[in-house]
């Protein structure tokens, strides 16, 4: 099976990249866009197990390794 | 405006006594924005109200001194009309929380002090300490905090070139990360942040405002308990690109005569920028806070003033520069906004919306900002442990290589390969020998920088350690050689409330002032960092010190590695064999014990002075300080550096195992090309230089007649495994 | 000799690489703002590293998009000699003059050090100060210099001798531990079809001086002065 | 109105970030764990707009500079 997890910064964090593309996005004349803010997607495959086995798995990656909760958000998402 | 509750004056980390010192200033009740002015600007970060007393007994003048500690950063005369511009800051709390962000607003920090100045930042230095290696934390708190410091050096443009890092139990709950940063200006061209000129405008510039630790100044003043790690404060996030362009853009409106003062924003942010500028001009300033550029909505009075949010700066133009000032930060793309003017008024009048949203006075809050004389209870002192008191072990060899894999002697370079150390194109000496070395861009001489402390020296003996930490950094100025000029400092320690952690701190101040005196080496800037403390235990007591020498002719400096087979080996100094506190005790017998060694200023100089002398006659090829693991460690660094081995013969009449392993103090490692022999002896007799020839350079051992013959390969592979092999362990990428 | 060394928001090897044209040129090269949309006449133009725009987003994908890059695209299409260093090549890439791509590298670290390279390729513009498959030092300090190319672009570069440079030992074998990076085949640095853009990870400008460590970046950039008048 | 844009490397590309969190995960246990992509998500503010000029306009912010087509696939989302 696999997981998805977005991960984006937690409100109110500054996001010096999501303010570097908008700035250059106006530069290329794209003056219709305003706050930009860049997050991640990791896309995990998992053995097969049980959804709510595998939730907890996944938060538990999330919690240790894949964000990092002082200043992201993550949301978990599983396909399969 | 809300009722301020003995609850919210607590929480604004303000005692009874000092909110009572409040009312009488205002002669009423403050607002919670004032309220909120008040608890940084008193808080120990800001006030030094713990250190105050005994910081001003530190020695801050010589004729090259320039400017001493109170600016943002000291500066001193290198000659050629040029100033060398340094500081030294922690960033600790942060970084536990936050590795990477943490670290790396503190590099942030710490440039924008330099470049205030007018300076442009040609060296960046990191002291670090960690807990043991093998607490669950360390490994992940390593990688995040050098990733950090990396991420925002690199960026700028500034290398890193130097640093020191020591792993101890007292630290895993409190990491210390102080960073350091040198810059090149122009000796009458400095800028200094007393406003002036009734009328100037004041203007901002730099990234917008936005919620960022607010509060961090009272956090990082504030001690840390199990839950803290929970209480997760909003974390500054660190933009390095807004800073090069900052930085460059600085200097641009500084190469023309706008600016009447300048002063960058950093903890406590606009609330310290301000009142310092108004007061150390003895102004009042009016600002409209409307016209702060804001990155968020709805921000009140409160949030902006006590906003940290980074690369921000606070600068009072001359009347009528303002448009030529804004042409050039558009032209970085940064904000740039006219916020208010310079008043006679004394005060510091903010309004929002039209309304006054707070007016205070502004001497009375700096000046009346407390200052305590703490109580403070003397370290008691361990017994030195001479050589007869350690047994002496089964296999020398097998102990050499033990150490030399030791966590604190063991190889830095996983770190400091993580950093550009070479951009810029001056970097003539890189991380791995005593001191970095960095040119003045186009000339022919250079800068000599290092940091050091050995905290298990100032926990057993604050005096001494405080001493040692000077005299180390002299010492490994000298051996390049270079003249040591001035330090920075970085006063890591714990609860100042608690008498024995004051003791440690007041022993440790003792310590430097003597060595500081010693050997002409003044103090002209320096950071505090108290608190350090989880649970009521307190890290080792950590005065980091950072020294820059000036090494006015690039053709005479040596290096560490041994050069040429042939060539002589002597140790200038006196070894004493006293074994406390040193890593052989610790790593062979698992013992932290004893008094450290003694340091002996008057010989420290002599020797040092000496040595100096020697290579600025051409006479040295190679030199180094004798520190962490002594005599042993000290020659297999130089085998290593050089690839080359060594035979060595020693005698005397202590047994080899403290001979070797002791940390005797004020002691170099020196080679000489055969023939110099007579002249290098001549000029040590003159002087009367305890001065011995211990041996040749030659072969792939390092040999050592009745202790060891290793080869150069073997300890080379120890010395630099650890790290890596630590930092691969699971959860430690 | 006329040179111009793009300058771009974030740039910071700039001034090593004029230090290092100047050296061999006995002249300062141009320094071009990326606003500006006019190239001054010129006979090389030498890309920087550094962090342009912070190398947020893509390395080098916001610098490739400023004014300058349409002129500098132009010239070197129409034969104008490139050096693109670092930044500068993430840049060349993302313009489009140099096939394919640089990831982040395999150990997911920032790597500054010393490196050894093999000359792979004869090119006399840029490499004839060296001896064919000679192994010269640089040095490099990048985040993201890990070389991919799809299986035909590769093989191509290989083919066509458009493979410049090869991390390598002291020795010039070209193996696992002498990559830096996790670079696709140890590939350094290589060249467009036509062979006057040379895009490479590596610093030549930090290897001008004994005291430096080393002048096998000031013999690139003689030879390459001396080849272009 | 918002628009997301989502970016990942194109099969057969390698993924280094993406091997190095797949590798970490195995050495903190979590042996379920399989190959793992990282890729990235943008979210931008952008001006009321008819819908598909808003795509459109999105698309062209891809090809010019949110994603690099040589290495990278791209899915645009409009959110209001
Ligand atoms: N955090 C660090 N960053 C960069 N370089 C470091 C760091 N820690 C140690 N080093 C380098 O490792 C070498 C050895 O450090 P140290 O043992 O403290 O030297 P010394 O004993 O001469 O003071 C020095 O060149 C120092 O600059
Ligand atoms: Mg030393």
């Amino acid at each position: 099976m696999k997981a998805r997890v977005y991960i984006s910064l937690k409100n109110g964090v500054l996001d010096p990249q999501g303010k570097a593309i908008s700035n250059s996005l106006h530069g290329l004349g794209f003056t219709a866009v305003g706050e930009v803010r860049q997050g991640k997607t990791i896309e995990l495959d998992l053995a097969d197990m049980a959804k709510d086995k595998a939730e907890e798995e996944v938060e538990r990656m999330c919690q240790q390794l894949l964000a990092n909760t002082v200043i992201e958000n993550y949301t978990i998402e599983l396909l399969d | 405006m809300s009722e301020i509750s003995k609850e919210i004056v607590a929480e604004h980390g303000l005692t009874e006594g000092e909110y009572g010192e409040v009312l009488t200033i205002l002669g009423r009740a403050p607002n919670l924005t004032e309220l909120g002015i008040f608890s940084v600007m008193w808080s120990e970060h800001c006030s030094y109200k713990s250190s105050k007393k005994w910081l001003k007994t530190l020695p801050t003048e010589a004729p090259w001194v320039i400017c001493g500690p109170g600016e943002n950063a000291g500066v001193i005369d290198i000659g050629d009309g040029q100033a060398a511009i340094f500081k030294m800051e922690s960033h600790n709390h942060p970084s536990f929380i936050e590795p990477y962000q943490g670290a790396a607003t503190g590099v942030g920090g710490i440039m924008r002090d330099v470049f205030t100045m007018g300076a442009r930042p040609i060296a960046n230095m990191n002291a670090l300490r960690f807990g043991r290696p093998d607490h669950p934390k360390t490994g992940h708190l390593l990688a995040g905090v050098v990733s950090g410091i990396g991420g925002y050096g690199n960026c700028m443009g500034v290398p890193t070139v130097g640093g020191e890092t020591n792993f101890h139990a007292s630290y895993d709950g409190n990491i210390l990360v102080n960073a350091m940063t040198v810059g090149l200006a122009e000796a009458d061209n400095i800028f200094y942040s007393a406003a002036a000129g009734i009328g100037n405008p004041v203007v901002y510039v730099g990234s917008k405002t936005g919620r960022d630790g607010i509060h961090g100044a009272t956090m990082a003043s504030a001690q840390f308990d199990d839950d803290s790690e929970e209480k997760r404060p909003t974390v500054q996030v660190g933009d390095p690109f807004t800073e090069k362009l900052l930085l460059e853009a600085c200097l641009e409106l500084m190469a023309t005569d706008a600016i009447v003062a300048i002063q960058d924003m950093g903890a406590a942010g606009l609330t310290s920028s301000s009142f310092e500028m108004a007061d150390k001009g003895g102004v009042g300033i009016e600002l409209n806070l409307d016209l702060v550029p804001m990155r968020e909505e709805g921000m009140t009075p409160y949030e902006i003033m006590l906003s940290e949010s980074q690369e921000r700066m606070l600068m009072v133009l001359k009347p009528g520069r303002e448009e030529e000032a804004r042409r050039i930060f558009t032209k970085w793309e940064l904000d740039f906004s006219v916020i208010g003017k310079v008043t006679d008024s004394g005060r510091m009048v903010l309004t929002m919306h039209g309304k006054t949203v707070a007016d205070l006075p502004v001497a009375p809050l700096a000046d009346a900002a407390p200052e305590y004389d703490r109580p403070w209870q003397k370290t008691r002192l361990s017994p030195v442990i001479r050589a007869e008191d350690v047994a002496a072990p089964a296999d020398l060899g097998e102990v050499l290589l033990k150490l030399m894999g030791s966590s604190e002697i063991a190889s830095r370079k996983w770190i400091w390969e993580q950093y550009d150390h070479m951009v810029m194109g001056d970097t003539i000496q890189r991380p791995g020998g005593d001191a970095a070395v960095v040119r003045i861009h186009g000339t022919g001489k250079a800068l000599a920088i290092t940091t050091d402390c050995t905290p298990r020296y100032c926990y057993a003996d604050p005096e001494t350690g405080g001493a040692q930490a000077v005299a180390e950094a002299w010492r490994n100025i000298t051996a390049t050689g270079a003249q040591p000029l001035a330090i920075t400092d970085c006063m890591n320690f714990g609860n100042p409330e608690r008498p024995e952690i004051m003791g440690q701190f007041v022993g440790c101040i003792d310590g430097m002032r003597d060595a500081c005196t010693v050997l002409d080496f003044p103090v002209v800037s320096g950071n505090v960092s108290l608190y350090n403390e989880t649970n009521g235990t307190g890290i080792h007591p950590t005065p980091a010190i950072g020294g820059v020498g000036l090494l006015s002719n690039l053709d005479r400096m040596t290096t560490l590695a041994f050069k040429e087979a042939g060539d002589i080996v002597l140790l200038i100094g006196t070894l004493t064999g006293e074994m406390g506190q040193s890593i052989y005790l610790r790593e062979i017998e698992g013992r932290e014990e004893g008094a450290p060694p003694r340091v002996d200023l008057a010989a420290e100089r002599l020797h040092g002075d000496y040595l100096r002398e020697m290579i600025g006659k051409g006479l040295i090829t190679a030199a180094h300080d004798l520190s962490d693991g002594g005599l042993g460690v000290a020659l297999a660094e130089m085998a290593i550096a050089g690839n080359i081995g060594a035979d060595i013969k020693l005698e005397t009449e202590l047994p080899l195992h403290a001979a070797l392993f002791a940390e005797d103090q004020g002691c170099y490692l020196a080679t000489i090309r055969p023939e110099n022999i007579e002249m290098v002896r001549g000029f040590a007799l003159a002087d009367d230089i305890p001065l011995h020839i211990i041996g040749t350079i030659g072969h792939t051992e390092l040999k050592i007649t009745g202790a060891l013959t290793i080869s150069v390969d073997s300890l080379r592979q120890v010395h630099a495994g650890w790290l890596p092999r630590l930092m691969t362990r699971p959860g430690n990428e | 000799m006329k040179a111009a060394v793009i300058v771009f928001p974030g740039s910071n090897c700039d001034r090593d690489l004029k230090v290092a044209l100047a050296q061999s040129m006995g002249r300062d090269p141009d320094m071009v703002w990326h606003g500006d949309s006019e190239l001054p006449d010129t006979d090389l133009i030498a890309i920087p590293g550094g962090f342009s725009y912070g190398d947020y987003l893509r390395c080098g994908a916001m610098a490739a998009n400023s004014p300058i890059m349409r002129e500098v695209v132009r010239k070197a299409e129409a034969g104008t000699p490139v050096v693109a260093i670092c930044n500068g090549f993430q840049i060349a890439m993302e313009a489009g003059i140099l096939p394919g791509a640089l990831l982040r590298n395999a150990n997911q670290k920032f790597v500054c050090h010393d490196v050894d390279l093999l000359v792979t390729a004869e090119n006399e513009r840029f490499v004839g100060g060296y001896e064919q498959s000679q192994v010269v030092r640089f040095a490099v300090a990048h985040h993201d210099g890990n070389f991919y190319a799809d299986a035909e672009t590769l093989k191509e570069l290989e083919g066509e001798g458009q493979v410049a440079f090869k991390y390598a030992t002291a020795s010039g074998e070209v193996t696992a531990e002498a990559n830096p990076n996790g670079s696709m085949n140890n590939i350094a640095g290589i060249y467009n079809k036509a062979g006057n853009v040379l895009g490479l990870m590596p610093h030549p400008e930090r290897m001008i001086s004994e005291m430096l460590t080393g002048t096998d970046g000031k013999t690139f950039f003689d030879h390459l002065v001396h080849s272009i008048v």
